[in-house]
């Protein structure tokens, strides 16, 4: 079923809120107030998006390195991402997870985390207690192609699929991990085919096509709800920037291919989608949601900037729970 | 109190501590059966060998409100889940500023002496100490074990527990009620006066018996368990040395950046505990060697009753 | 293509041997003459030496926790075997390694291995050197149906199917992983079908018939020395006995599954074929093959016996090469 | 001589190594484009992410007569792989009785300071250290990592080469023509005889810095980097300590059972080094802790030049 115009209209404004977040974050990056290191999404909105508009807020999901997108999608603040970003007290994480750590439990959003692969075992343990629990929660693993090289994704799918969780694992194949294209490293360009040695269905999406990711994630959670176990769907997509704002790494991905990849731009397409569809988008409308859009960013970097830095012992802090 | 086993001991704090808790599940790659029968095939899970992801699995499952056990089984099948125990439950709580807890009881053993070779005769529980944000005990006796693993299925953190495989066996008296042991919290398995010795688990048992021996020998020999690893009661161990002036460590573990290492430079970097020395710290462990196959090189690699007394001997009164 | 009458008559042998030498073996464990541990690998003779039967000296294999057999039919000597059970320094490791963990590089057997899949990824480094050489060696793993459910097994077989590495990797499916079965941890009884997913063959095999596993290997060794890559061979056997000697842990395998499976018996049913085409083998033949067995079985217990245990002090040896 | 970066002593030994010996060849999950160009994608692979395979592939290649390099990038990302390297890397030789060699490097870098937080800021040697079967270096200039890479490389054991994040850019004198520097020998960066510190990476340079500003206090300070972690050259380290009568360790490591516990307890546990002590061993690490991502936090966590020149004073004029 497809979302209804302001649902896709809502869709539209979470996708250009993740890119205006990470534009600003980047440019920040660069500027010296954002430390260590950013990886950004931008290209890859419609996937994020598309899934989590599926979920409810007890749903919980969880990330990877390239967090942010995640983030906005299952609805996070974001002040206290910026703020997080920016080292500050009033971070997600009190300033001591960064970029690669923002997590917010209270709307299932399990966190980014820095191993790739890191994370799909942990929210496959949230679709345990889902389950356990009984009350048709799901969890979602995002994670990237070349996460689906490493043997944790292996162990988890199995034992989602022989325990029948309410997992949906998604595949974010944006063609390359770091600097290493995908075609030198999968013998078999589609990842959702080692779905059939779980015996559970491995779906193939355009993963730049807001609607249709939504359509694939619709379907796999209604079957998670349903108790009938775990779906892999693999989104097709592309990173616009480099692997990481961090450092002038090489980026090898050949122009042309770049080039084609920008025209697919998925947030071009759900506007060009929305306008050609009588009165459900209009110029000024959109042109209003960006502004909207990013003033919320502006809001949020002046949260940010206001907000003190932790002081240097709140470091022994947080070790432990009492 | 009753006499049960060290193994038994582990069973009855899992069960007491699920039929208290309804959140506490227990998964491994071979279910244990009593608990199967009590508590069914939902709460105790038997699960496909992979060990890295159920690490991970309990961790989700903590943050969304459970309190998991995960046994491991033997040490050296956890090698395959470091990631997830050194890089997401360690650190995950803390990272993410403290927003979430996991309530975690992983389980292993630990030791030598059973002829299993290399792979299988492990103790490296200084690996897992050396990171920040786990909690760790390895008992000695059935009444610690009990104690202990029920406090760290109640504790809001990951907690390790290492249990002893050459204790599987001993025999100890346990309460028949409820009871918890504080994490944290050294016990003086013996009092004396010139020597202190602090041991780790079956080092516990060959120190106290070379200290009887050395008891007719006229050398008075207080033994201390930490029992915990993490926190470690370095308070309890200063106070020792401070009034014995003398330490041995002892552990079955290789030395090299192990516990007893630890032990040592907590007792020497004190000022005033170095001040009460009379002589150099000693770690007797094992050597550091993978642990051979063959029983007469084993038990050439392990501390004993016989090398813990002659180390004391030599501490006590050195030859030069 | 069949193997000739006297290649099939030696595969008999060696398959006896590997029987007879483990009922000594847990004999002499249950006597307190071997420590430690023993696993049996009874009843799945088949498909230790199916495989090696179609292996070369130099090409390599590694092996699990349930070594004995693929040592037996890679070749390896009774003598040395034995004597490490024994714990004696002439045995394959000096008495340090004991039954999980004889190796003979010398004939390219890489090692038993008490990790569950940890053999995998060596074994594949060795077809990795392999293809290297450029000699159309071989390298084989031998692994369990619980191993299949491991991270390392996904990682390595993707690395070989991605490099086109002449790898075979022979799953021993006998329906258990200790006292776990494996319905319980497969959600998809065929482990053969999680080779789609790295675009490689996956082929099932009836692991008690040793001349249909030979036939599998051949070929898949035929496409690996061709440079066309990996190929994943499911065996379907069964072990007769428990899971290891060491204690009496519970086997939860139903009684009526085992006599199924003792009818099954891989041995009886190649004497049954040799004897059944005209003059092949003989009752007579037979029993003296038998005969000829035991006393190397006994030879090499002897051998065992008579040598020394290693000096204490050799625990020092060996911790570095020099 | 030449001045070259640290980051580029890695890279020139493995070329030089590269083209001495074709057995040679390199793995990682980004393969380093100048080595690529050099000696094509056959020999420098760009791998899956997949580190747990790749460290095992690496036995199976060097039991195979190579002689590979597994760059893990980070160490955090080795955490995946450690069953290869504790189980099967560190025990083949050992456990198979020596008929095989696994000439192998695995290299790392460590260390925080670079604002990537608690997953991407580890320093965990000690881990490995209390492993029986490995050898590891921790090189602090270009001139020793070179060299020492070279000898690691040539060796024929698994070797873990650590190298210091926080030094890449830094410059150092190198000669043109090929050399190598022994494992397991210390260097002295520093003459002096009221205290010994003993440094590891990043810390040495802090070291030395303490040591000038100390100076012109009128304390006398001998650096000692000893390069090598296995082997551990124990005897320079004791007896530049039976000289000064003091010994400071310091390392950006945590200190619960770090490298600095085991550098302390083999001072200490020795009869006569321990008979010259003057005072308490200290430890000046890192902060036992998961390292936080802002900058305030994080330098609040590593002991610096100031941190270490107010212990050094605190030791050689303690207050009370
Ligand atoms: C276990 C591990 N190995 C290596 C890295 C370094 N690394 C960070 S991101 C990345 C690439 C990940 O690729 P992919 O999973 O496709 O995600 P993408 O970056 O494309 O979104 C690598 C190799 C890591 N973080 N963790
Ligand atoms: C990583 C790891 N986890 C657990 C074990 C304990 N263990 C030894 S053998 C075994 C079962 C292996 O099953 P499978 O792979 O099917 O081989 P089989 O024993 O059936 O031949 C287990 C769980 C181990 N050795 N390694
Ligand atoms: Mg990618
Ligand atoms: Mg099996």
């Amino acid at each position: 079923m497809q979302p209804s115009p302001e649902r896709q209209r809502e869709m539209l404004r979470q996708m250009q809120t993740i890119r205006r977040f990470e534009e600003r974050a980047s440019d920040d990056y660069h500027g010296g107030a954002i430390y260590g290191v950013v990886h950004c999404y931008i290209g890859e909105e419609a996937v994020a998006v598309g899934v989590c508009s599926t979920l409810n807020r007890d749903d919980q999901i969880i990330s990877t390195h390239r967090g942010h997108g995640h983030c906005i999608a299952k609805g996070a603040d974001l002040n206290r991402m910026m703020a997080e970003l920016y080292g500050r007290e009033t971070g997600y994480c009190k300033g001591k997870g960064g970029s690669m750590h923002i997590a917010d439990f209270g709307i299932g959003m399990l966190g980014a985390n820095g191993i790739v692969a890191g994370g799909i075992a942990i929210v496959t343990g949230a679709g345990l207690a889902a389950q356990l629990d009984g009350k048709g929660r799901v969890a979602v693993s995002f994670f990237g192609d070349g996460a689906s090289n490493a043997g944790p994704f292996h162990e988890s799918l199995n034992i989602a699929a022989a325990w029948k969780l309410p997992v949906i694992f998604v595949c974010e194949n944006n063609l390359y991990a770091a600097q290493t294209s995908a075609a030198e490293t999968h013998a078999q360009e589609d990842i959702a085919a080692r779905a059939h040695g779980y015996g559970i269905p491995g779906v193939i999406v355009d993963g730049n096509d807001v609607l249709a990711v939504h359509g694939a994630a619709a379907k796999a959670v209604a079957r998670a709800r349903a108790g009938e176990g775990p779906t892999l769907i693999e989104c097709k997509t592309y990173r616009w920037r480099r692997h990481t704002e961090r450092v002038n790494q090489p980026d090898f991905r050949p122009e042309h291919e770049i080039e084609v990849w920008l025209k697919k731009d998925p947030i071009a397409r759900l506007v060009a989608h929305l306008k050609s569809q009588q009165g459900q988008l209009t110029d000024a409308e959109w042109q209003e949601m960006d502004r909207q859009v990013l003033r919320g960013i502006e809001e949020a970097v002046g949260f940010a900037k206001s907000s003190p830095f932790p002081k240097p012992e709140a470091a022994l802090e947080d070790v432990f729970a009492s | 109190m009753r006499e049960i086993t060290y193994a038994q001991a582990s069973l009855e704090a899992f069960a007491e501590e699920m039929r208290r808790d309804p959140k506490v599940f227990h998964m491994s790659t071979d279910a244990p059966q009593p608990l199967v029968k009590e508590f069914g095939p939902t709460r105790v899970r038997a699960t496909p060998i992979a060990e890295s992801a159920l690490t991970g699995m309990a961790i989700g499952a903590a943050g969304s409100g459970y309190r998991p056990i995960v046994d491991w089984r033997m040490v050296t099948f956890c090698f395959v889940a470091m990631d997830q125990i050194v890089n997401q439950a360690a650190k995950i709580h803390y990272m993410f500023g403290g927003q979430a807890k996991f309530p975690i009881l992983y389980r292993a053993s630990v030791g030598g002496g059973t002829r299993l070779a290399a792979q299988h005769s492990q103790s490296p529980y200084s690996m897992f100490m050396n990171l920040a944000g786990l909690k760790m005990i390895l008992p000695s006796t059935p009444y610690d074990l009990k104690g202990l693993l029920k406090s760290a299925i109640r504790d809001d953190n990951p907690v390790i527990a290492f249990e002893a495989t050459r204790l599987f066996g001993t025999k100890g008296m346990v309460p028949e009620e409820d009871y918890t042991l504080p994490l944290g919290k050294a016990d003086i398995k013996r009092e004396g006066k010139d020597i202190t010795i602090v041991a780790l688990a079956w080092a516990v048992h060959e120190s106290l018996a070379a200290a009887e021996a050395l008891a007719a020998e006229g050398i008075s020999v207080e033994v201390i368990d930490p029992r915990t690893l993490v926190p470690m009661d370095v308070a309890t161990i200063r106070a020792s040395v401070r009034k014995t002036g003398r330490l041995l460590v002892a552990d079955e573990a290789g030395p090299t950046c192990g516990a007893a290492a630890e032990i040592s430079a907590l007792a020497t970097e004190d000022p005033a505990t170095f001040a009460c020395l009379r002589g150099p710290v000693k770690r007797l462990c094992g050597l550091q060697v993978p642990i051979p196959y063959s029983p007469g090189m084993e038990d050439f690699v392990f501390p004993d009753r016989q090398k813990i007394a002659a180390a004391v001997r030599e501490l006590v009164r050195p030859k030069s």
